[in-house]
Formats: C-alpha cells, structure tokens, sequence
C-alpha cells in the first residue's frame, strides 16, 4: 500500500507557473527597429533574456573598403540616422587625422558644432518621445516631432535632407549657411526653451511616469563600465564622462556647457529614469552650445582649400571617436595611401548600449522590458551597421 | 417590474400579457438598442480620434465627409469586407465567439442603462446587481479571445485583463454599495429620482464621502473598460495588441464596438449614479418640462449629453496618461481603492445618519446645511491636495526649473 | 493599368459582373477601402523615421483616414517596407505580409526597398528590393521620401483601390507580378 | 595611464609578450604575441587600469589577420592604446577576453562573423550580425558574395 500522501507546509516560493518562451521582435513596435530578444518568462517576469541583432546588418565596412572617402560619408548617415550630423562629423574627424598639416577653417568647425548639437537636440527629442511611447503615453511623443521638426526644416535649409544630411564632410562643410539660416537657429532657440518644460509636466513630473521607471532596469556603474556603455546610459549611472569635455574634439572646449548626470532623484542611481533626465538635461546643454556658437560664428571659408581632387589620405591609421547623442561614437580608419580606405571599423555605441540588455532585465516584467530597452535608446541602423 | 416607468408599460398599457410584453419589448428595445449602440461606436470612436487629434496638435480625420465626420462608417464598412482570417492552430469554435460573447455582455447592460425618465429596457429591482453581473461577461469574452488565439501576447493580454476586471470589480462594487446605502435601492430610476431637484441634491453632493466614491467609480469604470491607463491587456506597446492581436476584419470590429460601447455604459452608470441622471439639476426646468414626451426626450438628451462627457474625459485621460504595470495596477486596487471604498461605505452611512438630509430637500431641493458642509470639507480637502501636489511638483526637479529659466 | 482593367473584363465573361448592383457595391466598397488605409506599424530603417514623422503633427497621415498604425500585421491593409530589408529579415517580412488579410497593399518606402538603393552594389547581406520578396504595389523612391512623398504614394494606393472589384478576391490581374530575374 | 608606462608593466611582467611597440602619440600601439594575450590582457586590466574596451577591430592584413583592441581607462586620462594581435590566416586563433572585460562577447562574435577569427573560450561563439546560415567572412578581402541567397538572387549589375 502507497505511504499516505502528506501534504508539505506551504511556501509561496513553491507555486511555480510554468516558463514560456516570448520572442519579442523583430518586428514588436517597440523593439525600435529591429531588434529582437527572446525572453523567458515566468508569468510576467523575465527570468532570461537572450537578444538577438543583425537584422538590419547594411556592410556599412564593406561598403567603406569599396568606395571612396567622401562617398563613405553617405553611408555613415545611416549608421544612427537620427544623429546623421554626429556621425559625419566623426568620420570626417578620423579622416582629417590621418593627414598630418590639415587645417580647419573656424567658420566650419562652428557650422559643424551647431549642426551636431541641434542634431543631438533632434535625436534626443526622438528618444523622449518614442520612450513616452514605449510607457504608453502618445501624445508627449507627438510634441516631441513637433519641435523636431522645426530643427529638420532648420537642417532641410541648410543641406537640403531631412534625415540622412551628408553635409560635414572631410575638410569642412558641404555648404555655407547664410544669414537667414543663422536667423532660425536662433528662433528656434528662443522656441525651444520653455518647450522643455511641457515635456517636464508631460512625462518627468507624471507620477505613473515616474513609477514607471524608477528603479527599473539600474544600471550599476561597474555592470556599464564593463560593458563600455558611454553616453546617456553611463552618465545616468553616475559617471561623469563626455568625450566634449574630458578629450575635446573640434573647438568643443571653447564652450561652456555642463555634463548632466543622474542622482537616482526619485529612484536608484542609474535607472530608467535616471538615463531618460539625462538626455532631457542635455538637450537644455546642447541649446546652450548652440546658443554660444551662434553667437560667435566667425565669416570665412566653409571648406580647406588643402584638399584638391581626389581626397587621398597619407598612409597610415587613425582612431576617432565623438560624443554621439548614443554615446561614443568611434572610427578606426587605416588607409593605404589611395583614395578608398582599406578598412573601417565602426566603433557604435549601441552595440556596447544594447550588449547587455540580459544583464539588467532579469527579474523585471515585461512592461519593464519594454522600458529598459527605451531607456537604453539604441538604433538598430547603429548595431547592426 | 410593473413600475409605469418602462416604456413597454407605457405603450401597451398595463394590462398586456407577458407574450405582447414580450413582442413589444424586441419591437420597442432590441432594434433601438443596437441602433444605438452602433450610433454609440460609430460617435465615439470618431470623437476619439479628433478629441486625440486636437489634443496632439493635429487636425484628425478631415477628408472623409466633413471634418472626417463618415470616418468611421467607412472604417467599420471596410472592416466589414475584410477577409476573415482564423490562424491555423486557433481554437475556431472559440475564436469566432469570443467577439460576440464580448458584444454581448456589453450590450446586455445597456438592458438596465436609462436613456430618459421611463426610458429604460427593464427597470430592474437589482439593477445596480445586474450590471455588476453581466459587466463581466465581457471579460469572459476578452479571455475566451486570448486562449482561442493560440498566440502567446494574446494570452498575456487576456490573463491581463482577467486579473483586471476581476480585481476592479471590487472597488466598483463598493462603490455601488455606498450609493445604494444612501438611495435605499438597487433601482436605477429608483436612483435617479433621489436626485431630482436642485443640483445639490445629486449623490455627488450628498457627502464628502460620495466625492470619493465617485472617484472610485471612474478609475475602476476605466479599469473595467481597459481604457488607459489601464489599458494594459492590449497594450500596444508591449503586447502588440493584447488578445485582439490574431483579430481581423469583422471580429476586430465587433471587439472596437464593444469596448466604445461599454466605455458609454460606464459613463452612463456614472451620470446616473452620482449626477443625476436625466435630471438637469435646475429645478424649474425639469418641472417645467414634466414627464410626458417632452420631459423623456428633454431627459434623455441631458443624460445622453452627461455620459458623453464623462466619455470624453475618458478620452482626455488616455491621451495624457502613460500606462501603469501589472503589479502597480493591482497595488492600485487592492490597497487603494479597497480601503478607500470601505472608508467611503462606512464614512458615507455614518454622515447620513449623524447629519440625515431633511426630507424637504431631498423631494423640493434647496441647498441645505448638509450641502454647504458637503461644499466646506470637499474645498478644505481639495486645497490641501492641490498644496501637496504643487509643493511636489516644485520639489521636484529644480535643476531643469533653473536651466530653463536662465 | 488600363490594360490589366480589360484583361479582368476579358477573362471574366459572368453574367453578373458588371450588374448594376454588383457596380454600385463595388463603388461603395471602394470607397471605404480608400477612405481608411490602415498602415502597419513597420520600420525598419531610417524610412521608418519619416513614417512616424509623417503620422506625427506636422504632416497628420490621419486627415486622410490612415491615422490608425496597427501594431499587428492582422487589422492591417498596407505594409509600408520602410527601410531596407536584409537577408536576415527577408523571411520575417514575407511572413507578415502573408499575415496580413486580403485584400492588402504593400508599398514599397525608399530607394533600399525599391532597389537596394545605396547598397545595391556592395551590399551582400541586403535584399536588392523587396520585389523580390512580396508583390509592390507602389514604389516610394528616396533615401528617405519626405512625408509628402508617402503621402503621395498613399494617394496613389487610394487610386488603385478606386478600380478594384468586390468579387476578386484575389485581386487578379491588380496584384502586382513578383520580380523574378 | 600613458602608453610608455603601459609599455614598461609589460615589459617588466611578460617581456617575451610584446613584439613591438610604437609610442606615436596620435596612435599609440603595442603588439602582442597572439600565444600570450590572455594573460596579457589581465595585467592590462589589473595593473594597468585598462578597464574599457572601446573596439575590436578586425583586419584583414594578407598573410595574417589583425584583431586590434583599443583599450582605454574610463575615468582619467584619456588616450587609448591600440594593442595589435597577429595570427596566421589559415589558422587564426586566438584566446577569448570575454571575461575580463564583458563587452569583448558581442565584439569577437562579430570579428568571428566578419572576419573569421575564431576566439578560443568563447562561451557562444556563433554569427550575430549575418544570418545563422550564412557563409564565408564577408569582410575579408577575398570574400565574394553570394549569387543568390536562399533562391533570391543577390548580386546585381
């Protein structure tokens, strides 16, 4: 006869549901593009996650091996085409520093500054907005590409492109801007300043917000210095690090701007919401920037007269990187000599960004899944290359 | 049942038997009731995308008739064409009733909903009882949809919202006590005619504590309507679509129907609960315009008016709020609005039997020491709030305060 | 086009085709159809920028009825590729478009999804035009299209629509071929 | 931490390790022995204070292939060093970092897709940015691309 069944003491640690496997993405409408990550759940909490990127894997290097310099700046375009402005100019830096004697003129590096900060304000507002979005909130996204698209029409003026711009080039500037162009980049300063706080009293100051994520996916700074995250995502762990200010590039130290970090102020150091008010408090920076550099625009050339022809760097390699509104931005350039680069590497700060997604979401639900991967703001256009 | 309030009673007379009540009922209801119910849809959904619209800064619909005014007809027209698709591994029985069920509870309330002063498909004893009953079925519907999809963000959405509507049901049940404690019955005509006279006399003056179960009412109503920021069991922007995910062409049409048409029911159960139902709250109008024709469609032109406002506001509330998580929507009901529910019961019997509200008031209206009391303490609690939230909102973040104010 | 109208006419010798009723159905129907394009929430790339600019304030897809961008391929009537579509991803995009109910329409959105655009020389992983993949009804070209060219592009969709009968189910003769080399 | 002082701790801790060393200030760059990085790269972590790892690039150099790592400290001083491993094509191995700084995962998978350097240790060494069943290591120099893929054709002219 079967010993008698003995029912044990009841422990709510016990009860378990059984695991699903949730594949989330590629095409999920808040995966950002597409990205996508397979999630093991335990009813609504994340036990594993594993994530999965190259879907929109463009052989952005392949590309850079095949064609000349100057026509590889197109497709850095769409490496982060939010941050289009950001990406030339890194490009363009990595190869001017492969010549040894090159010179900048002053009016291109201030032309340069205001199109990468205006673009960081754009890429930024994108990032709110979508994040709002990812919370459940839709009307704060729309402002956002309201304002947005003041800066684009600021941009289509002054390139022609709204998106994909082309425009900083190695050597200077595609085009000069004039006067009028000067004129609405400092309307749109006046009208973007007291816009930042509708976006405060949409989403910063909303209580659901705010629950929503604080303490949600933190990110130790240990966990993101391993990682190698930079940008938003780092300085919202505390780390005050910016490549403008610690190793500046272009005339970046003539400014007076300071570097937002996170406090954890409703929540622990380097949540979600620490890494959203960090970018909220850069785009106030960056008008700052912009601001000044208006102001001091000198008249001059828009392009070196030292390049003629064909762009032929010296042999040789050069490492760049710039602050992105993603973080650092890198390019390892080694040139042969010719006028197409034997090999380009693309340093994204998405990549390192979306790396370690399973590390910080596991234990979160899937609401919170869906905030951390917005909070981390990456572009697939940038990870998959 | 036999109350002269019923529309049936008031055509046939009172002597008809059950089979020309009951012939007279599908004649004199069932029709007008989809008409309406469709009209309901058809209404709010446009509103809503025009009120989202002007509340984002765009313009909405404007091309399809004026101001996108046939919008929705065209929506539902198109949707109607569409080809009807069944995943292959869906439970198909299921699959194809799950909509109706969900249609179906929602449009059984309106069976207890008032349209006007004897506008009412069944003047129920326990009509509070027979909504809170048939109110979720709907849910049953919802979950029938999730399973029968045989899709995993499906199940995640339909066991969000059976957990939701489950849990809501019990803040909103607290609610309905609190007014029918004061009201004395579960009737809704029985309800509203309480509150006739002056505005002061609708339940949402009666007491302080009715202002807080009018709250409770609307966050729960919202709840049980899965309108954000509850909207959690077919949040887009985690579930792709929640349980209507694997929903095409028709079905996903009946499923819209329906959530637009209880968001109405809720709001309607609302007008009549806490803001008097058909009555405009001026005692001389409704007096004047009595309770023959007039006075029903005079009556239901202001209930109809009330309810769509409320639906507004729901409206307003989706287009503004982000959505909450699971655990904070449960933290919500269960130690919020639980305890405040049972604080308002309790609170809401004890004012009225230490400070009873004088018979003459409650028949002629007039503003009675009871209201002005009502009116102090409800003014002392909201500038308190408001104290709190704006000291908050101060505390809150001043680095940007000062960056933006340079 | 015009042709492809007669072809239908031509193979489809049914008394009942061309009734009244039938036409005037197919008048409404149309109507309907056109009047409310539910584009699927889709991006890919950096097209699908200027989609979400194009539902945004400033250009408000929604005047014209196609304000709903429906997050499942399910409730939706045209997939807009927006952006390019790489070998990886060629399958899950087919898969969708097979999800979606008839009758739908796929446009295809810039220069990468019309031909490979940028890429179509040296990009290995990526698909030379999602012709290759699911029928286009409407092509979009640039790197990205302003707002205003997909909307234009939505307009010529709403044409297409205007000669569709109700009884094709199938769309015979309007469904673009495959680009098969 | 400057490149010359990098160059010092290796010398005196694995002299044998470090084949060459170029102090050019712009591009500051040490090779190393491929048979030795892995102990390497732990005294560049623990002694040196190299704790970020900005980059991996993969080059295709003819007869060999070079995994350069750009290492950096990330508070301080900022100049990144470029620590250059050669190992042979036809078999180019060389020791996992993965564990001493996490972000070299997701890189030596796509040095491994790219350019076909196998990373020995790996806990996950598969494709990340081509499809699973892809072929070859698109950005060698010798590479060409497929003329179809799964029955869709892929080189056009």
């Amino acid at each position: 006869m079967n010993a008698p069944h003995i029912p044990k003491a009841f422990a709510a640690s016990d009860v378990r549901s059984e695991e699903m496997l949730l594949n989330m993405g590629p095409q999920h409408p808040s995966t950002h593009g597409v990205f996508r990550v397979v999630i093991r759940t335990d009813g609504e909490i994340v036990i594993d996650s594993e994530s999965h990127v190259g879907y929109l894997h463009r052989c952005f290097e392949k590309h850079c091996e095949s064609v000349s310099f100057l026509q590889s700046v197109l497709y850095t375009d769409r490496l982060d085409y939010l941050t289009s402005m950001g990406n030339n100019l890194a490009f363009s830096l990595g190869v001017e520093r492969l010549f040894t004697d090159l010179v900048i003129p002053e009016r291109a590096e201030h032309i340069r500054v205001i199109c990468a900060e205006l673009n960081r304000i754009a890429s930024h507002l994108l990032a709110i907005g979508t994040y709002g979005m990812d919370i459940g909130a839709i009307t704060p996204f729309l402002y956002c590409f309201r304002d947005r698209e003041k800066i684009l029409s600021i941009f289509e003026s002054i390139c022609g492109q709204r998106l994909n711009y082309n425009y900083v080039r190695p050597g200077g500037v595609a085009y000069d801007i004039d006067d009028s162009m000067i004129a609405a980049i400092k309307d749109f300063c006046k009208y973007f300043r007291p816009k930042a706080q509708e976006y405060d009293d949409l989403l910063s100051n909303n209580d659901i917000f705010v629950r929503r994520t604080a303490n949600v996916g933190v990110l130790s700074k240990e966990l993101a210095l391993s990682y190698g995250v930079t940008g938003p995502c780092l300085r919202g762990s505390g780390v005050k690090r910016d490549l403008r200010r610690d190793l500046p590039y272009s005339i970046y130290s003539r400014f007076d701007f300071e570097i937002p970090v996170g406090t954890g102020e409703r929540g622990t150091l380097g949540d979600c919401y620490d890494r959203y008010m960090v970018r909220v408090r850069e785009m106030i920076e960056s008008l700052r920037i912009v601001e000044q550099a208006v102001s001091q625009i000198p008249d001059g050339p828009f392009k070196t007269d030292q390049i003629k022809g064909k762009l032929r760097p010296p042999k040789g390699e050069s490492f760049i990187r710039v602050e992105n509104s993603r973080g650092e931005l890198g390019f390892y350039i080694i040139s042969d000599g010719k006028d197409v680069a034997y090999r380009v590497k693309c340093r994204a700060p998405s990549f390192h960004n979306i790396s370690l997604l399973t590390d910080i979401s596991r234990g979160a639900m899937i609401a919170d899944m869906v905030a951390i991967i917005g909070s981390l703001d990456i572009v697939m256009g940038e990870v998959d290359r | 049942m036999m109350t002269p309030y019923t529309l049936v009673d008031w055509v046939l007379g009172d002597g008809a038997g059950w089979i020309a009540r009951f012939i007279g009922a599908v004649l004199v209801w069932a029709v007008p009731i989809t008409g309406f119910v469709s009209f309901v849809g058809l209404l709010s959904i446009w509103l809503e995308r025009k009120i989202s619209a002007h509340i984002q800064c765009r313009l909405g619909p404007m091309e399809v008739g004026y101001h996108g005014a046939l919008q929705t007809v065209a929506d539902g027209v198109k949707l109607l064409a569409k080809e009807d698709l069944v995943p292959a591994d869906a439970d198909r029985f299921l699959f194809a009733f799950a909509p109706i069920l969900a249609f179906a509870g929602t449009v059984v309330g309106f069976a207890v909903v008032p349209f006007g002063p004897g506008l009412i498909v069944a003047d129920l004893d326990i009509g509070i009882f027979y909504l809170a009953a048939v109110g979720s079925l709907e849910a049953i519907g919802v979950i029938a949809a999730g399973w029968a999809s045989n899709n995993k963000w499906s199940l995640f959405g339909s066991v969000r919202a059976a957990t939701q509507v489950v849990s809501y049901e019990i803040p909103m049940g607290l609610a309905f006590v609190t007014i029918a404690a004061l009201a004395g019955t579960l009737s809704m005509s029985g309800i509203v005619d309480q509150q006739q006279g002056w505005i002061a006399n609708w339940f949402l003056f009666r007491n302080p504590f009715t202002w807080i179960a009018f709250i409770i009412y609307y966050i729960a109503a919202l709840a049980e309507c899965k309108r954000a920021p509850f909207d959690l069991p077919e949040a887009e922007s985690e579930l792709v679509s929640g349980f209507h995910t694997e929903y095409s062409g028709m079905r996903f049409a009946i499923f819209f129907l329906a959530e637009y048409a209880q968001m109405y029911v809720v709001s309607a159960v609302a007008v009549v609960l806490f803001l008097g139902g058909w009555y405009s709250g001026i005692a001389p109008l409704d007096a004047a315009v009595g309770t023959g024709v007039a006075g029903k469609l005079v009556g239901a032109g202001i209930i109809v008016t009330k309810s769509f406002l409320l639906v507004c506001v729901q409206m307003w509330l989706r287009w503004t709020l982000p959505r909450i998580r699971l655990d904070q929507m449960l933290y919500l009901c269960m130690k919020i609005l639980m305890p405040f529910g049972m604080l308002t019961l309790v609170g809401s019997t004890m004012w009225e039997y230490y400070f009873p509200t004088p018979e003459i008031a409650k028949v002629g209206g007039g503003w009675t020491g009871n209201t002005v009391m009502t009116g102090v303490v409800v003014a002392i609690i909201g500038t308190l709030s408001l104290i709190v939230y704006v000291r908050s909102v101060i505390r809150s973040t001043p680095s940007l305060r000062a960056a933006s104010n340079p | 086009m015009a042709e492809s109208i007669q072809e239908i006419n031509l193979n489809n010798d049914s008394p009942t085709r061309d009734n009244i009723l039938i036409t005037s159905v197919d008048q409404l129907v149309n109507w309907t159809r056109r009047s409310s394009v539910w584009p699927m929430t889709f991006g890919l790339a950096c097209c699908a920028i200027e989609m979400m600019a194009t539902g945004a304030s400033h250009y408000d897809i929604d005047r014209f009825g196609s304000g709903p961008f429906r997050a499942t391929p399910r409730q939706a009537d045209l997939m807009i590729v927006a952006g390019t579509v790489s070998h990886k991803m060629a399958p899950r995009v087919k898969r969708l478009f097979d999800q979606m109910p008839e009758p739908k329409y796929v446009m295809a959105m810039g220069a990468c999804t019309v031909c490979g655009g940028p890429y179509i020389k040296h990009g290995y992983h990526v698909l030379k035009g999602v012709d290759r993949l699911i029928p286009v009804d409407v092509y979009v070209p640039g790197c990205p299209p302003r707002p205003e060219a997909l909307l234009e592009g939505l307009f010529r969709i709403q044409d297409k629509m205007k000669r569709e009968r109700v009884l094709d189910r199938e769309r015979i003769g309007l469904r673009p071929k495959l680009l098969v080399e | 931490m400057t490149p010359d002082k990098v160059h010092e701790i290796l010398k005196a801790k694995h002299a044998q390790a470090v084949s060459a060393f170029d102090p050019n200030p712009k591009h500051p760059s040490i090779k190393i022995a491929p048979e030795f990085w892995r102990v390497v790269a732990k005294t560049l972590r623990d002694d040196c204070g190299l704790d970020y790892l900005v980059s991996l690039t993969a080059v295709d150099r003819a007869a060999e292939l070079e995994a350069i790592y750009t290492l950096e400290v990330m508070d301080g001083a900022r100049c990144p060093i470029h620590v250059r491993v050669l190992v042979p094509r036809d078999n180019p191995l060389i020791a996992t970092v993965e564990d001493i700084w996490r972000t070299a995962d997701w890189h030596e998978r796509e040095a491994w897709d790219l350019m076909g350097i196998t990373f020995v240790g790996h806990h996950n060494l598969v494709r990340i940015l081509c499809a699973e069943d892809w072929e070859g290591h698109p950005l060698r120099k010798d590479y060409k691309s497929p003329d179809t893929y799964h029955g869709i054709k892929n080189n056009v002219t």
